[in-house]
């Protein structure tokens, strides 16, 4: 896809020492992915990643739900940062798209209104008697997996290249919008073409397909979603780009935030029983991976290690089109054998 | 047993009568029973006062062999009618009188008198084949009348004539040979038995001395063949094309007589009506649309035409002003305007539909008169005229009282001429129950279109219904307006629906003769040109109407008045938008006149 | 006594008018032009509106009568520094060579607004995506096609691009995009009768004789449909078609349409060289980047320097025939100014 | 296994449709690729005048039946243009014929005309 300003978007990832802050979702929808994310970076890459089980979440989704106030959650994340110092971190990766919008926003907030930062200090003080130094730089953990997407092409296991034809796998790649779309110069590639999860595709021999409905909203926001009346607006906004990629006959769409990943596969299945109609070549569903599960895949990790088969879309097409084995009969048993049951799949 | 005298040739013609005669007859019994109640009460009524009976007589001897009504617009055109229509009847006329005078017994079949001269070539000729000559050389001179109108109206000053459809044609060209076919026959009758009077009997000579004596004969019985064709084939032809006029148009003056009108839902009246017209074109010059080039095919005799066919378009119907011009010149009286209403209604019936819930929740304000004054739709954008009223109501001493100032439901008369009637009542009935709840005696409006429908349609029971220039003439008259004559001139536009529609031609020129000096411009009063702006036209657009307007701005620019005075919103609108002269309300002219500040 | 001299910095139409002008005022013009040609962006220019007139008619006489005339012309003179005083200017060029004379008249004309920078219409990302001088240019060369070269069936014009857009840094309103949006989408029509045209616009700033009239025109004659409403983005489709989005105000609803090709009224914004020479000679220039005349009426051609004059399009977007008359009124100041001098 | 919570109905087209509490819309942009002109197309070959409309709203200001009914008609005959004709076909009956937007129209247009076509040519809800 021909591109003309990403390259304005830059920005300085450092290569060592990160602090990593979980997120609270993801950990539900895709539980995989951050175990997998941990590995790639320690086991594959010998990063220095320290995973604190003392944070808490960035409480982001109540902020963004108008129940949690500002000074609250700025006492969180001064809070974050404060274990973040105390485990002699200075780089913080957030898991999370909504955390690292949040820490980016508060961050620039004290930049602007210093007052803030004094009284979100005190608040911490009195409540944990903890201080914090503000991190030297905070990214996505998309980022650091775009950082050493090289690295991981040097190891790879599995091109994103149809071994039969040859041909680069098409992938839509869906960038949340707290990522780019609220600080511009916080993303790689700015908000008009982000390049992170793209740059990930082109290393790994893949192909991003550019469709009318690009940058259009997965729909997610947490008010739409978290009162179920509301839920037709997500569901009516992915289906607005679900309608908009079918055509280009998409291999697999990847995302950097829990929503979008969850919502772009769940909201098929919907689809799919609300109208009977499902996307997708042969009519089972365009499969959604997080941008970890990709990496995984990438580096030969075991489909179910990565928590794949909790997805809505059955991902084996995925599976059997890059010829990398999976025990079908193991989908569903968990690590000590037992059925852990499954999601209701799409188009059977 | 009386003498048949049957010949072969006569069969052609015998059709032709038989064909025409149960046809004509047949359509005519039916639509006539096939009246609504209320026209047969009328005609029952009618037919049994002498005085109606002789009256219709009369008229349809004026009208359908005379043609005064002709004569009165356009002398050469009066003449070819005439001599065609009362010449040929003269010519049956004394022919049949020859034949029971030559063979002494009224019962003489028809074809007898009609052939006379062949079967008697050795009758007398005398003073009835002078006469018989005289009279076929005056319906010949009119068929070179007709002739020449067919190919050079111009000549009978008329720019455009009908274009005719094929049937009409071919009915002509028959009606054409007919003539001087008699003529052939006779004259060459009379060459072989000097049977011909000074015409026929001189050019019967001029054919013995040209040809062979032994070829006249079998001339002579080609010619009768030919002429007895002629006459068959016309009369077969009348059911169909504009010549049942001629025989239409008798039913039609006795049942007009009676009072039976046309409706604007149609009846078997308006197929009499549609029949009786002659597709004689003179409904086409002065027809504006014809004039500025707007349409070509859409004039009266036109849409007469296509819904005597297979029924007009609504487009077609749709592109009439509806001014009455073709109506006040149409030789026949058809009623033009309320049949195309007709036609409309009938082609919108089945795709029109409207929902005037809302009319319940509209009110007016307190009455504060029993007069009350009705600006209408389009006085509501000529805001002038009603506070001119308002001026004079203080000057004289008078209280109006204004009902539709800010809002108002539309009269129902622009949906009438749609053809939406029921729409159309649905507002008068709303109308009329706020007019008379109001409690108000006098209705006064400076919008004719209004006037026209509530002085037609509504009901009223008693409510004096005045067009502002009557109101203030009256005024003037009891003395209530006093005013002095002024310097200005003014040029009065007698807009169609108050001049032709209501007949109201001279109180707005007693007032503007009080105030100023009256300038009668070239074609005024029921001649008066429409402005261009008429409601009843739904495809003109602008730059139309406007070329519309300009043609009658010139005449009446010419006049030199100071000021061109109407008296109706539509077409001080419409006048305005194409002349450099200053276009007023009669209203505003009498409040000039009478220079009263506003109130 | 030698007679006055006075440079014209600039060699579009308004740069030639001044310099014949100032010839007929009786003083010795000097043409400097960065181009290799004069004539300026009218040579990019295919038809002028309201009268369709080929640019050429109007360039040619000029640049004949320069010749005729003698005045000196020097072509790919870019110029770097002018320097002097009230009576005196002298004009450097990037080659090292100068020039002197008694006054200047800049005439430096317009920059066209980079639609690349309206990254959102996807100016130089998707293949249709053409600007208004990309469309003049094709119905120079007479082939008005698609990038694969294939006749457009829809056309979407999008007024107000880099014009009354605070994003694109430019609030002033060019003035001559939507008559020249109603002039193209009217060529178009009669190039491709088949093909529908859709001008998507805040105003229709006919501000011109005979611009509603042209305006009346597209719509009457030409059925091109005007869609009140500010296209947000365009994105590329399959067959590189481009899904424009716009709401259309007057339906109160967002409006979505395919279209063969899009093109982008770029407006017209202030040359960087004008910001150079406003410091250089202490002369000012408004908020939108233009030259500022003394005032908005008689001065409108003088500057706070007394011996420099401005004129064209550099003080302002503006039509041709405008500019070629302040071109005359600068003309004529300069010279009385000039002649003045000791 | 246990089918999902959300209660089940058979759908109109027989296929199992799950109600889950919400459901899908499609968008409210009006989508000129899908639009049907046709209706706009007829009228406009009737009444040429009608492409002169800039949307000034001249007509709907003056309107007689607008000032007392839901009738706008400067919004009724641009949504024609749009290729959505449903449901306009009874909003137009409240109109009185009367003339007025006629005259008050600043670019001629033959509105009369055009409420005329669409009378026949709307199609009846």
């Amino acid at each position: 896809m021909k591109r003309y300003t990403w390259d304005r978007y830059q920005k300085t990832i450092p290569d060592d020492r990160f602090y990593y802050a979980r997120s609270c979702i993801r950990q539900n929808f895709f539980p995989g992915s951050e175990a997998v994310f941990l590995r790639i970076l320690r086991d594959d890459l010998g990063v220095d990643v320290f995973d604190d089980a003392k944070h808490t979440s960035c409480t982001g989704i109540g902020y963004h739900s108008d129940i949690v106030p500002l000074e609250t959650i700025m006492t969180v994340v001064a809070r974050q940062f404060a274990l973040m110092t105390e485990a002699g971190y200075e780089n913080m990766v957030s898991s999370c798209i909504t955390s690292f919008g949040l820490y980016t926003e508060i961050l620039t907030m004290w930049e602007h209104h210093p007052e803030l930062e004094e009284q979100a200090r005190a608040n911490l003080k009195a409540a944990t008697g903890r201080d914090f130094v503000k991190p030297k730089c905070v990214v996505h953990s998309s980022d650091l997996i775009f950082h050493f997407r090289e690295r991981i092409a040097e190891k790879a296991k599995v091109r994103l290249v149809d071994p039969v034809s040859g041909r680069p796998l098409k992938v839509v790649d869906h960038i949340g919008c707290h990522y780019a779309k609220i600080f511009p110069t916080a993303g790689i590639g700015g908000s008009e073409f982000p390049y992170v999860l793209a740059g990930m595709v082109e290393s790994w021999g893949g192909e991003t397909v550019d469709y009318p409905e690009r940058r259009h909203c997965c729909g997610f926001g947490f008010r739409n979603y978290l009162v179920q009346a509301n839920r037709g607006v997500p569901l009516s906004n992915s289906r607005q780009k679900l309608e908009s990629m079918a055509p280009y006959k998409p291999d697999f769409i990847v995302a950097n935030c829990p929503g979008c990943t969850m919502f772009l596969d769940k909201w098929q299945y919907a689809i799919s029983e609300i109208e009977g109609v499902t996307y997708g070549p042969d009519g089972r569903g365009i499969p959604v991976l997080s941008y970890e599960e990709m990496a995984g895949l990438v580096l030969g990790y075991g489909p179910w290690d990565l928590g794949m088969q909790m997805h809505q879309v059955s991902v084996e097409p995925l599976l059997n089109k890059l010829e990398i084995e999976y025990d079908e009969s193991h989908k569903f048993l968990g690590n000590n054998g037992k059925y852990i049951s499954h999601p209701a799949h799409c188009g059977l | 047993m009386v003498n048949l005298y049957f010949e072969p040739f006569i069969i052609p013609f015998i059709v032709g009568v038989v064909v025409l005669f149960s046809v004509m007859w047949t359509k005519f019994i039916s639509w006539i029973s096939a009246l609504p109640q209320s026209d047969r009460r009328m005609m029952r009524s009618g037919i049994f006062s002498v005085a109606t009976v002789v009256g219709a007589l009369w008229e349809a001897f004026r009208e359908c062999l005379l043609h005064l009504k002709i004569g009165r617009v356009n002398g050469r055109l009066w003449y070819m009618h005439t001599s065609l229509a009362f010449g040929w009847f003269l010519l049956i006329a004394f022919g049949k009188a020859e034949a029971i005078l030559y063979l002494k017994t009224p019962v003489v079949p028809i074809y007898v008198d009609v052939f006379f001269r062949k079967y008697f070539p050795f009758a007398h000729v005398g003073a009835f084949g002078f006469i018989m000559d005289a009279l076929l050389l005056f319906v010949l001179s009119g068929l070179v009348a007709a002739v020449v109108k067919r190919f050079r109206p111009s000549v009978y000053g008329m720019r455009r004539t009908t274009d005719h459809t094929l049937g009409d044609k071919l009915a002509l060209s028959a009606l054409w040979c007919i003539f001087p076919l008699r003529l052939l026959a006779e004259s060459f009758n009379s060459a072989i038995y000097d049977s011909g009077s000074f015409l026929t009997g001189s050019l019967g000579a001029l054919w013995a001395l040209l040809l062979p004596s032994r070829s006249l004969p079998y001339i002579n019985e080609v010619l009768w063949w030919c002429y007895s064709v002629s006459l068959g084939l016309f009369f077969v032809s009348v059911p169909i094309s504009r010549y049942l006029h001629i025989f239409a148009e008798i039913p039609l003056i006795f049942l007009r007589s009676f009072k039976v009108r046309a409706s604007v839902r149609a009846t078997t009246f308006t197929k009499l009506q549609r029949a009786a017209c002659s597709r004689c074109g003179i409904c086409i010059d002065p027809c504006q649309l014809s004039a500025e080039g707007i349409s070509l095919d859409t004039q009266s005799v036109y849409l007469l035409r296509d819904e005597r066919a297979k029924g007009a378009t609504l487009a077609k119907a749709d592109s009439c002003l509806m001014c009455g011009r073709c109506q006040s010149v149409c030789p026949v009286g058809i009623e033009l305007d309320v049949i195309r209403t007709s036609v409309r209604h009938d082609r919108r019936k089945a795709t029109s539909s409207f929902d005037y819930g809302y009319l319940d929740t509209v009110h007016v304000p307190l009455a504060t008169s029993k007069v009350g004054f009705f600006s209408g739709c389009m006085g509501r954008l000529t805001p002038s005229v009603a506070a001119s009223m308002r001026a004079i109501a203080i000057r004289s001493g008078v209280d109006i009282w204004f009902i539709d100032e800010a809002e108002g439901i539309c009269c129902g008369r622009p949906q009438r001429m749609a053809g939406n009637l029921d729409a159309a009542d649905r507002m008068r009935e709303r109308n009329e129950e706020l007019f008379v709840e109001s409690g108000i005696d006098t209705l006064v409006t400076s919008c004719p279109i209004c006037l026209r429908t509530f002085r037609e349609d509504y009901h009223l029971n008693g409510i004096r219904l005045l067009h502002h220039s009557q109101f203030i003439a009256e005024l003037m008259e009891q003395g209530r307006l006093d005013v002095e004559r002024g310097a200005a001139s003014f040029a009065y536009h007698d807009p169609c629906e108050l001049g032709r529609g209501l007949g109201i031609y001279d109180e707005p020129r007693v007032v503007l003769g009080n105030i100023g000096r009256l300038e009668e411009v070239a074609r005024s009063r029921d001649k008066a040109l429409c402005c261009g702006g008429s409601l009843a036209h739904l495809g003109l657009d602008m730059a139309q109407r406007d070329r519309i307007a300009a043609g009658v701005c010139a005449e009446f620019e010419a006049t030199g008045a100071d000021f061109i005075v109407t008296s109706c919103p539509m077409c001080k609108k419409s006048l305005s938008r194409s002349t450099e002269t200053r276009v007023i309300d009669i209203a505003e002219a009498v409040k000039m006149a009478v220079g009263v500040e506003e109130a | 006594m030698a007679a006055k001299r006075v440079i014209v910095i600039g060699g579009g139409v308004a740069g030639m008018q001044a310099a014949v002008a100032l010839k007929k005022q009786g003083v010795t013009p000097m043409l400097i032009e960065r181009d290799i040609t004069l004539g300026g962006k009218l040579c990019r220019w295919d038809r002028l509106f309201p009268s369709g007139t080929r640019a050429g008619e109007v360039v040619s006489p000029l640049v004949e009568a320069i010749s005729e005339t003698g005045i000196r012309t020097v072509l790919c003179g870019e110029v770097s520094e002018i320097v002097g005083d009230d009576s005196r200017v002298e004009v450097m060029l990037t080659d090292g060579s100068s020039y002197e004379a008694e006054a200047a008249i800049i005439a430096t004309g317009f920059d066209l607004f980079d639609a690349s920078l309206k990254e959102e219409y996807g100016y130089g990302i998707y293949p249709n995506v053409v600007t208004s001088v990309d469309l003049e240019e094709m119905f120079r060369s007479g082939a008005v096609v698609r990038a694969d070269g294939s006749e457009p069936r829809s056309v979407a014009i999008l007024h107000c691009v880099g014009s009354r857009d605070r994003q694109a840094g430019c609030g002033h309103c060019s003035r001559v995009c939507c008559i020249t949006g109603v002039k193209q989408a009217i060529e178009l029509k009669q190039l491709y009768p088949g093909c529908n045209v859709y001008n998507f616009y805040m105003d229709m700033r006919m501000f011109g004789s005979g611009y509603e009239e042209l305006y009346k025109e597209a719509q009457e004659r030409y059925r091109v449909n005007f869609i009140r409403g500010r296209i947000s983005e365009c994105s590329g489709t399959m067959d590189s078609r481009v899904l424009v989005k716009a709401e259309d105000t007057l339906a109160g609803r967002p409006l979505r349409l395919t279209v063969d090709m899009t093109v982008l009224l770029v407006g017209k914004q202030a040359p960087a060289s004008n910001a150079k020479f406003a410091s250089e000679l202490g002369i000012c220039v408004s908020s939108d980047g233009f030259f500022k005349g003394a005032d908005c009426f008689d001065g409108a051609t003088l500057t706070s320097r007394r011996n420099i004059f401005v004129a064209g399009t550099a003080t302002g977007p503006k039509n041709v025939g405008e500019s070629m008359n302040e071109a005359v009124a600068a003309a004529i100041k300069a010279a009385e100014y000039v002649k003045g001098l000791a | 296994m246990e089918k999902a919570v959300a209660d089940i109905h058979k759908g109109s087209s027989g296929t199992v449709a799950k109600k889950f509490g919400f459901t899908v819309k499609s968008g409210r942009a009006i989508d000129i690729d899908a639009a049907d002109m046709s209706v706009a197309d007829e009228v406009m070959a009737r009444v040429p005048s009608w492409s002169l409309c800039i949307g000034c709203g001249g007509c709907t200001a003056t309107c007689t039946a607008g000032a007392f009914a839901d009738y706008n008609f400067r919004r009724l005959h641009l949504m024609v243009r749009r290729g959505e004709v449903t449901g306009l076909r009874g909003r137009l009956s409240a109109c009185m014929l009367c003339g007025k937007c006629v005259l008050q129209c600043p670019r001629g247009v033959n509105t009369r005309g055009v409420i005329a076509a669409l009378m026949e040519l709307l199609p009846r809800d």
